[in-house]
């Protein structure tokens, strides 16, 4: 390998280390708009990994996927996120679970979980940035932790985003990119995950109004918790006519 | 070839045009149809690919080999007998009007959906492709599921799409790494992913990546099957939404999540040489079933009762399959097929009791034999069967995999058979207060009318099929589970 | 065997003879110990032959069960004592049934009788059958414990070879048939209804037992039913005698040997009928609820009287 | 009969015939149920299954009187789900179903009157249960592989359910079928892990090559422990008991019937075909328990059976007192057995069969007596009973053989068994060990306790139902039995007769059996002559029940005939005596409470009993006395109580919000990764 591919590889390496930092942005920040811009910059991290790899290994196709991901995770989905969080007036709530120093110490144990778990296969790895592996799964798993750290739907969906560019971020730099077919099965799949959210979260607003109406002063904030505790028996459905 | 052809596009147009034109009354009709379609293409299939070479169709996009065959018979039928019951329910929800044409259409549309996505996935020879298949499964039931719009079906629906979502990247992580780990043996091309490729190849994949590639798969399609600490949306998400998709959902999708986590496990006992796998499954199998066992006791609600009671069959098959051999794989299959029909069936028969009770709650639901004589016989031999009782087709299976169990670990055995006790002392006593007893007025006594002699006829089909499945299993049938246990056990 | 039909005959002969003479002898020790003036010896065959002449009065809604009860309730006495080996040990009924099946005749004797106790449907009938069954349930299986006693010597349940063994052997202190012959002695007390379970002669409601059991009889049915309760008596005495003192009875069936054994029945009866009519005499009527201990007591005597044996070997 | 024909006969397709006798109950079963009046239906389904018992008891009967060289064998290659299905007629499964046979042709007929009325659709339920049972049964007795035995077994156990639950509107009945169906499965299970550690490693399920192969000696003991808590549970064996007095009760009559007369057998004939045919080793403290539990069952049973207010429930506690006698013969058996002792062990087991013959014989005559009375009155609260024997004498007749056999009294098939048993406990040589040879005589005395409180419990049971007066309603309605009932009891009460008259011609038909199992033959000594039976030697007992009877007979006639000449005086009908009381009322007799009242003081100890006195300033004074099973409240109760208290600490552990789900996902991920992985 020439210098150039080198440079890269430490680009891609630095990249992926970039990209575990947003991750832990993710992880403490608690406002919903940031949270949304930390996404993107994330996905912006791996746009670039997956052209830098494209790059170096010459596989046009993944060049593609860095454009899907460019408009499908940098720029449709966080302007879709930000659309829902004004609908929902969102923009100033925060939500924890969790005390932050917690959160951290725990994704600090998890990074090194991770590595050391990733650690014997990046050894074995011939492919171009072995290490990222370790970083993927490292950004999975710290995306996890954001998930259940945080009580509100929106958030936990951001989450779930997140551990998936991980996951994309393993598949770019780990192995030279999935087949097309696949990628493009999943950025679909994706799409579709985040219109039903969209959905989702105007019908819990929609269920809020029509079953809460004339009740607590802010219904939204009780209803975007991810899980009523105990449904409840339907009665809406079985007294109707 | 056709066959295939005509049993992936079948449920695809059926689902376009479903969306067009869901509403009108004929709709039911055209479910049927496109479902009936699909069945009859997957008995060709089926017919075409037993006893012969599994085929390659479409390049090597789509593999149908014994297992896959018989996936698809099963769940083919299945869609087909759901949508003929769909249909009854349907006219009386709609006549209620507690379904708007809307949702009817939109209902219809993703059953289709439904069916398509796991006939995609348990015909296709990439793991990505399946995995998206997969994925897109989940995600047509979701919105199956919050069809109704209660806060309850919202907030199950909810928690399905998080906690599945999440399993599903973990499996998606395993299938990276799969792929990885392909790679490094027959280079970038994309054959890496295809499962004919793989599995010729799996004894030289390499064992550390595996490992990690199962793992992860294992949690992310046993999210996906209800395996025990995984299994937290599973309930709930069983309980709301229509009737009939909840059927599809316990009797077709865990076993599609199954079959996928049982491709993933020839490729893991091939590399790893080491039962690791096969013991994750038969520990959080038994974990499965004995919490199952545990917990069937404290349901009120029914379908939650037969949700919970798939959680235990689901650990049930782990067991069967984390056993590994010939036998106990042609137990787990049979046992597979068990559960589709009879678990479907119940479903069916639920269904019923509860839009004549008006009410989920079991305690709303008493003296069907003597108010609905035929449906209490469908729900009672379906529990008697779920529970393992013969002539059904579950004794024979639960019967192989103790056999076999009680040879390799006694022990956890016998904590498995304490668990069966328990989980049939449970829903015994449930499903008793419903079938016998006082009659009680129904909540709803404008469904009487409504009612036609037909409705029983899914459920009834179903449990006579688990009956001869049980009883006098046909020699042809029999050949096919070898068949098919021998994709698995090689 | 037809020397042996002969003795047979002759001792059931003997048996339905004597049977009300006994009773009578201990009335007659029994008024002589307490100082009255005593009925004659076969009093007992007065009364039977007063009764038989006498018309039945049967209550109203009586079933065939209750008439014919007495008919058989003598004949399983009769049965009885024609199995037990009185004069003679060469008994051709004694094939027929043993010791088990002796006690399972008089067992349905009592059955029988206490159903036909309650076949009118009155309050003492009911009353006297419940204790009648009482006392039975712990008396039989004492005595047949008794008999085990004897029969494990023995090695056979045939009371015919039980009494051969037995008569046949040596004098030895015997623990096992000390415990039985207590034990035998309680429970016979018990089975013929005698102080201290029951009292013959009351009609106390309070206590009585035999004589709530045949308060609706009367006339020759009476006379049967009284005659088979001496019968009863007669059966048990012959079995102790059978039992504890065995010397005397004939071996064989020659004219000579039974006419040499009947005396010595007849003297050993008198001596049992005194003994007996003692202990009548000088023990108090008990509470009815304190017959069951009574009768644990003579059955946990005769297990241990089994037990006594195995474990010393004799 | 001379040679040749029965060698022939040994060639008849014996087996075949059975298993055509079971489809057809089976097409009965479905024709009566596909019946639009199921009322008429019976009037011909219910006679042809009794022919078809007739029948199968006949060939049961010929497969005992001309025993094959090799058992009859069958398989049927497409079983359940691929595996073979294997029959097999030999000796013990010829004479159970014999048994079978000849109880279920009784019960058969008197169902035919009994299921004529009532309603449709649980007329044709119960037909098509009822034949299914009797097919399920008789398949248990001849299955010969573990997968088509639990086939037959759990049919069984449903098709029992489902009769229980006939007259599911009762909250007991409920909770009876629940207990019933939930016992039998535990059992049946405990069963199916025996049978599969007998298996040893072969995936060949059938009895043939465990025969083949015998299981390693530490692995018998397991295998038997796990098979008596299978077939001890069916059997009703202390302490797992608690169904039979509620499930028994509950069912309809016919099927009570069956329940306690064939049902409660096939457990018997399990652990035989398990602990003789299957393990082919004995240990003797395997018998030793056996006889424990048997003598324990007896003896708690007859206790229960004498306090029971209710007709059946009565019966059933008998039921359990006699199923712990025959397994206390069974038990002997195998302490024989383990010691050598053949001629010993088979003269315990013709005990054991002989008792089992005589209670499938009159404990379904009880049985159907009760439904006759329940029939004729409406009632079987023996409390309200009484003087049923004017109204119906012929059920009260045939009753009272019934009821003298299960008191073990003679001349009936009751004593037969119950003096066989006490030969076996007597006169053993003596076992090695001296502490067991101690232990038996106080077994005798168990037994012999047993049969006396039997005797009372059938003088209450008799007495209170038949005689006297009609305790609560004088002039409650009630009719004789129909003919078909009739017909039913005549048959089960001849049978009664039979086998106490005929002992040993009874036990030379035996003979196979026992030989099969003990390896010893003593049936042709025992009965060399059909009346009279001589278990080892003529000196050391013999019993001649005809003979007996014919004794009893000819006193009572010659009496009879003696007094009739002396009677001139005639017969005449007065007001009872009642030592002069003038004032009688029906109600002044003894209740079914007040007959068992002293069994109850005395043994207080041993049942649970909850009184209620009533202060002396009530108002409507209640006196209120209950017993309870104090194994239920000890045993069961903790053990449900311990579960719940589980479930509902596992329920309160759930993770119910999507949080607290993920979370425990994680936790299963990072543990599931960081097993297989590090």
């Amino acid at each position: 390998m020439n210098d150039l591919s080198t440079v890269g590889l430490q680009l891609i390496d630095l990249l992926a280390a970039v990209s575990l930092l947003l991750a832990f942005g993710l992880l403490i920040q608690r406002r919903l708009t940031a949270l949304i811009d930390f996404y993107a910059l994330q996905s912006l991290v791996l746009v670039i990994v997956t052209s830098l790899v494209g790059w170096l290994t010459g596989q046009r196709h993944l060049y593609l996927s860095a454009a899907l991901t460019m408009v499908l995770k940098v720029l449709l989905i966080p302007i879709l996120l930000y659309r829902l969080v004004r609908r929902l007036r969102l923009e100033t709530s925060h939500d924890t679970l969790v005390k932050l120093p917690a959160t951290l110490l725990l994704g600090l144990l998890l990074v090194i979980f991770a590595f050391d778990v990733a650690r014997p296969i990046a050894q074995l790895s011939t492919a171009i940035a072995s290490g990222t592996l370790g970083i993927a799964l490292a950004g999975i798993l710290v995306g996890f932790l954001m998930m259940i750290s945080r009580s509100r739907a929106i958030s936990q969906v951001i989450a779930f985003l997140a551990m998936e560019n991980g996951v994309f971020l393993a598949a770019t730099a780990v192995t030279h990119g999935m087949p097309m077919v696949v990628e493009l099965g999943i950025a679909v799949d994706v799409l579709i995950g985040v219109l039903i959210l969209g959905v989702f979260l105007f019908h819990l607003q929609d269920a809020a109004d029509s079953l809460e109406a004339g009740g607590p002063a802010s219904p939204t904030a009780r209803l975007e918790r991810s899980g009523p505790e105990t449904p409840k028996p339907r009665k809406a459905r079985t007294q109707t006519p | 070839m056709n066959a295939l052809a005509t049993l992936l596009i079948a449920p695809l147009v059926g689902a376009l045009a479903l969306a067009i034109l869901g509403e009108r009354p004929h709709a039911r009709v055209l479910n049927i149809a496109a479902s009936a379609c699909a069945a009859g293409a997957a008995l060709a299939l089926a017919l075409e690919v037993f006893d012969s070479e599994p085929i390659l169709a479409a390049g090597e996009t789509f593999h149908v080999d014994a297992l896959s065959a018989l996936m698809l018979l099963v769940t083919t039928f299945v869609t087909l007998t759901t949508a003929v019951h769909s249909a009854d329910y349907l006219r009386i929800e709609v006549a209620r009007g507690r379904f708007s044409v809307g949702q009817q259409r939109i209902y219809h549309a993703l059953f289709q959906l439904i069916a398509f996505a796991l006939c995609l996935a348990l015909s296709a020879n990439s793991l990505g492709i399946m995995w998206v298949a997969m994925e897109a499964a989940t995600l047509a039931t979701i919105l199956v599921v919050s069809l109704d719009r209660s806060q309850a079906a919202l907030a199950a629906a909810w928690k399905y799409f998080i906690l599945c979502g999440v399993g599903i990247l973990q499996a998606l992580f395993g299938t990276v790494l799969l792929y990885m780990a392909a790679e490094r043996v027959i280079g970038p091309d994309e054959g890496a992913l295809l499962w004919t490729h793989l599995a010729a190849i799996r004894t030289r994949l390499d064992p550390q990546i595996i490992t990690l590639a199962f793992a992860l798969l294992f949690v992310g399609y046993g999210t996906k099957m209800g395996l025990v600490p995984l299994h937290g949306w599973l309930p709930d998400a069983h309980a709301e939404g229509p009737t009939p998709v909840t059927a599809v959902l316990s009797g077709l999708l865990l076993n599609v999540a199954l079959y996928a986590l049982l491709r993933c496990k020839v490729l893991a006992d091939g590399a790893l040489q080491t039962p690791v796998a096969g013991h994750l499954m038969i520990g959080f199998g038994l974990l499965g079933v004995v919490l199952a066992a545990c917990l069937l006791g404290r349901q009120r609600d029914l379908r939650k009762l037969l949700a919970w009671s798939s959680i235990e069959h689901m650990g049930m098959l782990s067991i069967a399959f984390g056993l590994g051999g010939a036998a106990a794989t042609f137990a787990g299959l049979l046992h597979l097929l068990g559960h589709a029909l009879v678990k479907s069936g119940l479903y069916f028969s639920a269904a019923q009791a509860i839009q004549w009770a008006g009410t989920g709650q079991m305690a709303g639901i008493r003296g069907l034999m003597s108010a609905r004589p035929v449906l209490a016989w469908s729900l009672l031999l379906g529990t008697l069967a779920i529970l393992g009782l013969p002539p059904f087709s579950l004794f024979p299976s639960e019967f192989m995999t103790i056999s076999i169990m009680i040879q390799k670990l006694p022990w956890a055995a016998a904590l498995l058979i304490m668990a069966l006790i328990l989980a049939f002392a449970s829903v015994l006593l449930r499903v008793r207060d419903m079938i016998f007893g006082n009659r009680v007025q129904a909540a709803v006594a404008a469904s009487e009318p409504l009612r036609t002699a037909a409705t029983a006829i899914p459920a009834l089909l179903h449990l006579a099929l688990a009956l001869c499945l049980g009883l006098v299993m046909p020699v042809t049938l029999q050949r096919w589970l070898q068949q098919a246990s021998a994709v698995i056990a090689g | 065997m037809a020397s042996g039909l002969a003795g047979q005959m002759l001792a059931i002969l003997a048996a339905l003879a004597l049977a009300p003479i006994l009773s009578g002898w201990v009335a007659q020790c029994r008024a002589w110990l307490q100082s009255r003036s005593a009925p004659p010896l076969w009093q007992p065959w007065l009364v039977l032959h007063k009764l038989f002449l006498r018309e039945v009065v049967l209550a109203q809604g009586a079933s065939p069960l209750f008439s014919a009860v007495p008919f058989l309730v003598f004949a399983c006495m009769v049965t009885a004592c024609a199995i037990i080996p009185t004069l003679s040990t060469d008994l051709p009924l004694s094939v027929v049934a043993d010791a088990v099946a002796l006690v399972g005749v008089l067992a349905l004797a009592r059955v029988l009788l206490s159903l036909a106790a309650m076949d009118i449907g009155t309050a003492f009938g009911s009353l006297g059958a419940r204790r009648d069954m009482l006392v039975g349930f712990l008396a039989e299986p004492a005595l047949l414990m008794v008999l085990f006693t004897a029969a494990l010597g023995a090695h056979s349940t045939a009371l015919a070879s039980m009494v051969d063994v037995l008569a046949h052997r040596e004098l030895a202190i015997l623990p096992s048939l000390a415990f039985a012959g207590v034990a035998f002695t309680m429970v016979s007390v018990a089975e013929n209804g005698r102080i201290p379970v029951d009292n013959p002669t009351t009609h106390l409601e309070l206590t009585m037992i035999h004589e709530a059991l045949i308060l609706e009889y009367s006339g020759p049915h009476l006379a049967l039913i009284e005659w088979a309760a001496s019968l009863k008596l007669f059966a048990y005495s012959c079995i102790g005698i059978a039992l504890f003192f065995p010397w005397g009875l004939a071996a064989n069936d020659s004219p000579l040997a039974l006419l040499f054994a009947l005396p010595i029945l007849v003297a050993k009866l008198a001596l049992g009928g005194a003994v007996l009519a003692v202990a009548e005499s000088v023990s108090a009527k008990m509470r009815i609820f304190r017959v069951p201990e009574y009768l644990a007591i003579a059955f946990v005597l005769a297990v241990i009287g089994v037990l006594v044996h195995i474990l010393l070997g004799s | 009969m001379d040679a040749i024909p029965l060698a022939a006969l040994a060639r008849w397709p014996l087996l075949e015939a059975m298993l055509l006798a079971a489809l057809g109950w089976i097409c009965l079963g479905l024709i009566g149920g596909l019946q639009r009046s199921p009322g008429h239906a019976a009037r011909w389904v219910y006679p042809i299954g009794a022919l078809l018992a007739a029948g199968v008891a006949f060939l049961a009967l010929l497969a005992l009187v001309a025993p094959p060289l090799a058992p009859h064998t069958f398989s049927f290659t497409h079983g359940m789900a691929g595996f073979v299905m294997h029959f097999r007629l030999d000796a013990l499964s010829a004479l159970f179903v014999a048994l079978l046979g000849l109880s279920a042709t009784g019960v058969s007929l008197f169902a035919t009157g009994y299921f004529s009325t009532g309603d449709a659709p649980s007329g044709r339920r119960i037909c098509a249960q009822y034949h299914l049972f009797l097919a399920s049964m008789l398949a248990v007795l001849l299955a010969d592989d573990t997968v088509t035995f639990l086939l037959a077994w759990e049919l069984m156990s449903i098709a029992s359910f489902l009769l229980v639950m006939t007259d599911h509107q009762k909250r007991a009945t409920r909770r009876a079928g629940y207990l019933y169906l939930l016992i039998a499965h535990a059992g049946a299970l405990a069963i199916l892990a025996s049978l599969i550690l007998l298996q040893a490693g072969t995936p060949d399920p059938s009895f043939g090559a465990m025969r083949a192969n015998a299981p390693l000696p530490e692995r018998s003991s397991i295998v038997f422990l796990l098979g008596l808590i299978g077939f001890g549970a069916k059997a009703g064996l202390l302490p797992l008991h608690a169904w039979l007095p509620e499930a028994h009760p509950a069912a309809p009559s016919p099927a009570s019937a069956l329940m306690s007369a064939v049902m409660l057998k096939t457990a018997a004939y399990g652990l035989l075909r398990l602990t003789y045919d299957l393990l082919q080793v004995q240990l003797w403290w395997w018998g030793a328990l056996m006889l424990a539990l048997g003598l324990v069952s007896a003896l708690a049973g007859v206790l229960f059976a004498a306090i029971q207010t209710d007709m059946k429930r009565l019966l059933a506690w008998s039921s359990i007192e006699n199923m712990g006698l025959i397994f206390s013969g069974l038990g002997l058996a195998v302490l024989f057995s383990s010691h050598g002792m053949q001629p010993m062990a088979a003269l315990a087991l013709t005990a054991a069969f002989c008792h089992a013959l005589a209670h499938a014989l009159f404990k379904s005559l009880l049985f159907l007596s009760t439904g006759a009375v329940l029939h004729a009155t409406g009632e079987r609260n023996l409390g309200r009973l009484g003087g049923l024997i004017r109204a119906m004498p012929w059920v009260a007749w045939l009753t009272l053989v019934g009821a003298l056999a299960s008191a073990a009294l003679p001349p009936s098939a009751g004593f037969v068994a119950e003096w066989l048993l006490l030969q076996s406990l007597l006169f053993n040589p003596g076992l090695p060990d001296p502490f067991l040879n101690l232990l038996l005589p106080v077994a005798a005395a168990i037994v012999v306790l047993a049969s006396a409180l039997a005797g009372y419990t059938m003088v209450k049971f008799f007495g209170i139902t038949f005689l006297g007066q009609m305790r609560d309603n004088p002039t409650r309605p009630c009719h004789e039995a129909g003919h078909w009932e009739r017909a039913g009891l005549i048959w089960l009460a001849s049978g009664c007769l039979m086998a106490g008259l005929v002992p040993g011609t009874l036990i030379q038909l035996m003979d196979p059996a026992v030989h099969q199992l003990a390896g010893s033959s003593l049936g042709s000594q025992i009965g060399a002559k059909g009346w009279l039976l001589i278990p080892v030697d003529i000196e050391q007992s013999s019993y001649a029940p005809l003979v007996l009877l014919l004794g009893i007979a000819a006193a009572c006639v010659l009496t009879w005939l003696i007094l009739r000449r002396l009677m001139r005086r005639g017969l005449r009908r007065s007001a009872p005596w009642n030592c002069g009381y003038g004032f009688t009322s029906a109600r002044m007799q003894d209740s079914a409470e007040g007959f068992g009242q002293p069994i109850r003081q005395i043994f207080e100890s041993m049942f649970g009993i909850r009184r209620s006195l009533p202060s002396p300033f009530d108002r409507s004074p209640h006196y209120r006395v209950s017993v309870e099973d104090r194994i239920w409240r000890g045993g069961y109760l903790p053990i449900a109580r311990t579960v719940g208290r589980l479930s509902q600490t596992l329920e309160r552990l759930q993770p119910v919000r999507t949080s607290a789900c993920l979370l425990l996902s994680f936790m299963a991920m990072l543990t599931i990764v960081a097993w297989a992985v590090l």
